[in-house]
């Protein structure tokens, strides 16, 4: 038991990270990397948005998508199931989530949202929270699997960007030549990261 | 007796080169037809100027008076005939100075005299005294004494120390004040302790200078003042590493001495102390050492304050050959200089000719982190990053990183194998700071 | 298959209105003021939320122009239009456009004509070379020609000319980055339509000058005697342009500098 | 001013004089210096590697050093820095690489990876003293990900029992040779499976032990004394540099005597591996994981300790920050080589700490003089 708990940990965390192998997450990856400040920011959104997100959209799909209907009205008799409706529905359920999270941030714990808020917003384009909630819908996990996976996820996506970040600090004292200067630089960067992950591939079956 | 041995963080060791002059005893200058004195020789406001053209001053008269409190006011170095002129001053700039045609007569102004009873001085008829003598610290700073005997109410003084290690390579001033003068050290030392109201005083000696160390002990006791050797490493004469190394307590960054109970205070100044005090004599000479491998017969004399780097390497003996660098100061943190109009000033504790394999030749590689300025910095700072950052014009970052904090020893640069000029770099970046916060 | 359609509408419909609602109820409990032109700003911006203005997205980036530490040309996707609308939200009026002014070096001492006393060797930028020794270079005035004023111009207006720093007026755009540059505040602006000038800016007397300097201003008043009255301006030994009221161009070639220090620019 | 004219004493020319900033002195070490001397100490290991796989290994040298040098000449000029290839670091990398290659490398190879290691791992940072990460491993890596078959096959060396490490499939029950050979999509598994000449005792001893197959008798030759002997001259399989262990020791001892490197990230990081895999090697029911001996000899950790982990451009500045890289690399090698995908993991974990070495710089960084009172001293 706990030997699964350790593999989806590590699994999640160095092996298929989210950001270095399987690219997902990459727009706030490359956008917000720019100094360490605001990558912990986002780290720490991340992980929030993430966690919940998934706990949500597990309880959704475990009880919504996946529920077998089958009633009639009228002469109509209705069976299956909607799971072919769970991108859609996660779209829309993670949009929501992030505006409700936000909102209440704001009011109830205003120093909470000063430090995530400002990213928050961000994290609806976040690609990387909707493959997290689809990943899970996919291999059918159970609520809570799902939200473990998702807050590894996160720490996952949070490791990537702190270094990421701490890095490109550094690039900015380096004298970069001009046709490398800015993304493009940040990019060889980010590859030669994800090839240096890559080490981690197989550790976990 | 046991021999301590105190050491501070980081530092480095370069080739000493002080057996040119160490064994040269100090010889007086003769006096010269004209002294150029510069009216700014010191950290703090210019003085006021006193004197106008073709004015007769005698020696030891002020010519221009301390104007504010970090101030300091300078003498005529001898008698004659005043004429305000612009010269070259050993930043390069040109400088307000005043040029004394001498009358050869070189008589003293009627307040010099020696006073019998100085003993019975309270202390701030004492301080005054130093404070009319125009002293500042000849070790190189060149910070007004008075002030440094004139702590802030709140702060305790606890600790009067001088400081004898000459660290710099090469010069040996006073290491041969510290031989022929001792006496005259140590009365200025108690005078100093009285002023501050002190416990203990004690004076640092790098161990390289045994025989000064020793002459010295001979007498300490006999002025309550305890002898400490230090071992030999490069910033020891520093006074933040001065003060870790004696007393074992740290200078607040950003801080004064006096914020760890502390004043130090250079032998050379001590000395000057003394004949403030007992004969009233203002500050007008000075020993300096003239050395480097292209000068002829290096030694150490005593300048009066305003004579010409011309005729400094004159009564040297000129030079064998041509030399890469001249610099007023020790090798580590002496200002290269480039004209012979240049005239030596208060703090000046040395005129140095290096040849062209000695110079450090600096270029514009990149630092390649290998960290030696980090083992080598006595104040734990980062001079490679540091440096990375004024490059890329990140101050602020630069401040946060505490570039501030550097004493500009050199130790870095001395030991970056990229030869970065690190100390410049932090020059620039200690200005940017400073013009930023204003 | 219908009816899966059916079910499916149903569930977009109630997920609508519960999120709808979720969504109206938390805003309307938690709301928080703020700054209405936050808002107004932001509609303006792209909505990309892509980083480029280095702040975490564009509501981040709406929040920093109003609160006055960005500005709002930062973001690289603006178009135009919206830059403008944002600033007239902001009540930041663009100035009428004025006589358009380019910066000048008033310095004519390159390696020929100024005398270095002493070798350089250090960091390659004024700004350092200025704390060592004040710069080598004779004049304590002069164009070092160590190129921060060029490295600082994002328009390659400034070029270096055997050791002097040299304005190209035709590329500049008058955005004055290089003038605070200057460690020796040697660059100042002038009218475009101003192409003659008296390249020296040391105050120090004639004859000193002269001795580090082949093409220094003497002040030998002769561009003065030549000129209306307020068109060159004498200040001391240093003769100056009057650029609100400038000299015809002619005066160069009538008044006959002596050094040559009394040049037109459009002439090479 | 009076010149010194009546006399025939001279004085210096000030227009020949030159201003600089202080210090005025310096100890005469240079970048360049530090370069030649660790291209000194890596000349036993590439003279043990020549000797052992013949002018194959040469030839392999040869085209890295000399495909970096015309990549830095190439590029240094491209980007304006036209003495950037004399320096010598060119050379290193070139040399790294190479001696991270097996003897049979194909030209071409070597010239993709010696690009990528000089062009993407430090010419587009600004070259040297800006990369973040180690040229040389990126070089590595890249070739390992592109060409995972060709980068582990191995030549045996001129001298080896040619049976002494090929991988014994009588060591293997049936069910189990099919159970690998099913898994053969791994990026060490071809050389077991196919018998290509020879494995790097690492990735072929670690297979079985991975899938929980090695038997008795191959834990009883992978400790044998007599192979441990052959571990440290390097008469084994593996890359041209980093087969003999005692030629590496002597290369790092000397690096360290002459203080170009410090002791303590090759120290830290070997010792971690010692210790990990002795905790590894004892701790599980048999057949354990290889041993510690087995595990700091064989492979590319000495080369990567004492050479690349080592590269001051990419590592952390202060002591404390060294040792924590150390450990950190060992940790990361230990696990992917014991539990990874890949055989070896010395390259992976010096990018990774490579990676992790801003942010152990930013907190190690040593306590500025005077800063923080309260802190106790340390003299």
């Amino acid at each position: 038991m706990s030997q699964e708990w350790l593999a989806i940990t590590i699994g999640t965390i160095l092996v298929n990270n989210f950001v270095l192998s399987k690219f997902l997450g990459i727009c706030p990856f490359l956008g917000v990397s720019r100094k360490l400040g605001p990558a912990l920011g986002m780290s720490g959104a991340v992980i929030f948005v993430m966690t919940i997100a998934s706990f949500f959209a597990s309880i959704i799909n475990n009880f919504i998508l996946t529920a077998d209907i089958s009633f009639t009205i009228g002469s109509y008799h209705i069976a299956g199931n909607l799971i072919f409706m769970k991108t859609l529905v996660f779209i829309a359920v993670i949009a929501s989530l992030v505006q409700v999270v936000e909102l209440s941030l704001q009011k109830l714990s205003p120093p909470l949202y000063a430090s995530l808020g400002i990213y928050l917003p961000l994290i609806t384009t976040n690609c990387a929270v909707m493959g997290c909630a689809l990943e899970n819908a996919k291999t059918g996990r159970g609520i809570l699997y799902s939200t473990v996976f998702g807050f590894c996820t996160g720490i996952g996506f949070a490791i990537a960007l702190i270094l990421f970040a701490s890095l490109r600090e550094k690039l900015d004292l380096a004298k970069v030549p001009k046709p490398f200067e800015g993304m493009a630089i940040a990019l060889v960067t980010a590859g030669i990261l994800a090839m240096g992950f890559t080490g981690f591939s197989a550790l976990v079956k | 007796m046991p021999v301590t041995v105190r050491l501070f963080r980081g530092g480095v060791h370069p080739k000493e080169g002080k057996e040119l002059s160490c064994s040269e005893p100090i010889r007086t200058a003769p006096l010269l037809d004209k002294y150029t004195v510069i009216l700014h020789q010191h950290i703090g406001a210019p003085p006021k100027l006193l004197v106008k053209n073709k004015d007769k001053v005698r020696k030891g008269q002020v010519i221009a008076e301390k104007a504010g409190f970090v101030s300091a006011s300078v003498h005529s170095p001898t008698s004659g005939t005043v004429k305000l002129v612009n010269c070259h001053g050993p930043a390069g700039s040109h400088t307000p100075a005043v040029e004394i045609t001498s009358d050869g007569k070189d008589e003293w102004d009627d307040y010099v005299k020696s006073d019998p009873d100085w003993e019975q001085l309270d202390s701030n008829e004492c301080r005054k005294r130093v404070e009319q003598a125009g002293i500042v610290g000849m070790g190189g700073a060149a910070f007004p004494t008075s002030v440094k005997l004139s702590p802030p109410a709140d702060k305790k003084i606890d600790n009067l120390i001088l400081n004898g290690a000459e660290c710099e390579p090469f010069l040996t001033a006073d290491h041969r004040l510290m031989l022929e003068e001792g006496e005259k050290i140590l009365t200025g030392a108690s005078i100093l302790g009285r002023i501050l109201g002190v416990d203990k005083i004690s004076i640092g000696i790098e161990n390289n200078k045994q025989d000064a160390i020793d002459k010295l002990r001979e007498t300490a006791s006999k002025y309550s003042v305890e002898v400490i050797p230090l071992r030999v490493m490069y910033p020891q004469g520093a006074e933040k590493q001065l003060i870790f190394a004696i007393t074992g307590r740290e200078v607040p960054s950003g801080g004064l001495p006096m914020d760890a109970g502390c004043v130090v205070q250079n032998v050379g100044t001590a000395a000057a102390v003394a004949d403030a005090v007992r004969e009233r004599k203002p500050l007008i000479e000075r020993v300096t050492t003239v050395t480097g491998k292209p000068v002829c017969n290096p030694g150490n004399w005593k300048f009066r304050i305003g004579t010409p780097l011309s005729k400094v390497l004159e009564l040297a003996g000129g030079i064998k050959k041509q030399p890469a660098k001249m610099l007023l100061g020790g090798p580590m943190m002496g200002m290269a200089q480039y004209s012979l109009e240049v005239t030596i000033m208060k703090n000046a504790s040395g005129v140095l000719l290096l040849d062209e394999d000695e110079i450090a030749q600096f270029g514009s590689q990149p630092c390649i982190r290998c960290g030696r300025c980090v083992e080598a910095c006595p104040m734990s700072l980062m001079p490679g990053t540091l440096s990375q950052m004024i490059e890329s014009e990140k101050f602020d970052l630069a401040e946060y990183t505490n570039v501030m904090d550097c004493i500009e020893c050199g130790s870095c640069a001395y030991v970056c194998p990229a030869l970065r000029p690190l100390v410049q770099h932090m020059k620039r970046g200690k200005a940017e700071v400073i013009a930023n916060r204003k | 298959m219908l009816d899966l359609v059916i079910l499916s509408a149903v569930l977009v419909v109630c997920m609508g209105i519960v999120l709808g609602l979720t969504i109206g109820i938390v805003a309307k409990v938690f709301e928080v003021k703020q700054d209405e032109r936050i808002e107004l700003v932001e509609e303006e911006l792209p909505g990309a939320n892509c980083g480029g203005c280095g702040f975490a997205g564009c509501s981040d980036f709406a929040k920093a122009i109003v609160g006055g530490t960005a500005t709002p040309d930062q973001c690289p996707v603006c178009a135009e239009e919206s830059v403008e609308k944002i600033s007239k939200i902001l009540g930041l009026e663009t100035e009428p456009n004025k006589v358009k002014k380019v910066a000048v070096v008033l310095c004519g001492g390159d390696k020929n004509n100024a005398k270095f006393e002493a070798g350089y060797n250090g960091i390659n930028d004024c700004k350092s070379a200025v704390l060592i020794g004040s710069g080598v270079k004779g004049c304590k005035y002069g164009c070092l020609g160590l190129g921060t004023c060029a490295r600082a111009c994002p328009f390659n207006a400034i070029e270096i000319k055997n050791g002097l720093a040299v304005v190209h007026p035709e590329l500049c755009v008058g955005c004055g980055k290089c003038i605070e540059t200057c460690p020796r505040n040697l660059i100042k602006f002038v009218p475009e339509t101003v192409r003659i000038h008296v390249f020296c800016n040391s105050p120090e007397k004639g004859p000193a000058k002269k001795k580090v300097c082949s093409v220094a201003c003497i002040g030998c008043r002769k561009c003065w005697k030549n000129a209306e009255e307020n068109q060159i301006i004498m200040k001391g030994f240093l003769a100056r342009v009057n650029y609100d009221f400038p000299p015809p161009p002619e005066i160069v070639e009538a008044a006959g500098c002596p050094t040559g220090c009394l040049r037109r620019t459009d002439g090479d | 001013m009076a010149e010194g004219k009546k006399t025939d004493i001279k004085l210096p020319d000030p227009s020949k004089l030159i201003v600089s900033s202080s210090p005025h002195l310096h100890n005469g070490s240079s970048v360049r210096k530090i370069m030649w001397l660790v291209i000194l100490a890596l000349m036993p290991s590439c003279i043990m590697g020549v000797y052992y796989f013949g002018f194959a290994a040469f030839r392999v040298l040869a085209v890295c050093v000399i495909s970096s040098l015309i990549f830095e000449y190439i590029f240094a000029r491209m980007m304006g820095r036209n003495n950037d290839w004399k320096d010598g670091s060119a050379i290193i990398t070139g040399l790294l690489m190479g001696m991270l290659l097996s003897a049979g490398m194909p030209w071409w190879v070597c010239v993709i990876g010696c690009f990528i290691a000089i062009v993407f791992g430090k010419q587009v940072y600004g070259g040297i003293g800006f990369n973040p990460f180690n040229p040389a491993c990126v070089g590595r890596i890249a070739l390992i990900i592109a060409f995972p078959k060709m980068m582990t096959t191995w030549v045996p060396t001129r001298f080896m029992d040619k049976s002494f490490f090929v991988f014994d499939k009588s060591l293997l029950s049936p069910e189990k040779i099919e159970q690998i050979k099913g898994m053969s999509h791994l990026p060490f598994f071809h050389s077991v499976i196919d018998g290509v000449t020879c494995a790097t005792p690492l990735g072929v001893v670690q297979t079985p032990f991975k899938l929980g197959t090695a038997t008795e008798q191959l834990v009883g030759t992978v400790t044998d004394w007599q192979h441990v002997w052959q571990y440290a001259i390097g008469n084994i399989g593996g890359c041209i540099g980093e087969t003999s262990a005692i030629a590496l020791i002597i290369g790092g001892i000397f690096l360290i005597a002459m203080k170009v490197i410090k002791w303590y990230i090759p120290v830290s990081y070997i010792g971690t591996v010692a210790v990990f895999s002795t905790i590894v090697h004892f701790s599980m029911s048999p057949p354990a994981l290889p041993g510690m001996v087995y595990q700091v000899l064989t492979g590319g950790l000495l080369i990567g300790a004492f050479f690349m982990a080592t590269d001051m451009v990419t590592t952390p500045m202060t002591c404390k920050g060294g040792i924590i890289f150390g450990v950190g690399c060992g940790i990361i090698t230990c696990v992917i080589r014991n539990w990874g995908g890949y055989p070896e993991g010395v390259m992976f974990s010096i990018v990774l700490m490579n990676a992790l070495t801003p942010l152990i710089d930013r907190v190690t960084a040593n306590r500025p003089f005077g800063k923080k009172q309260t802190s106790k001293t340390e003299a």
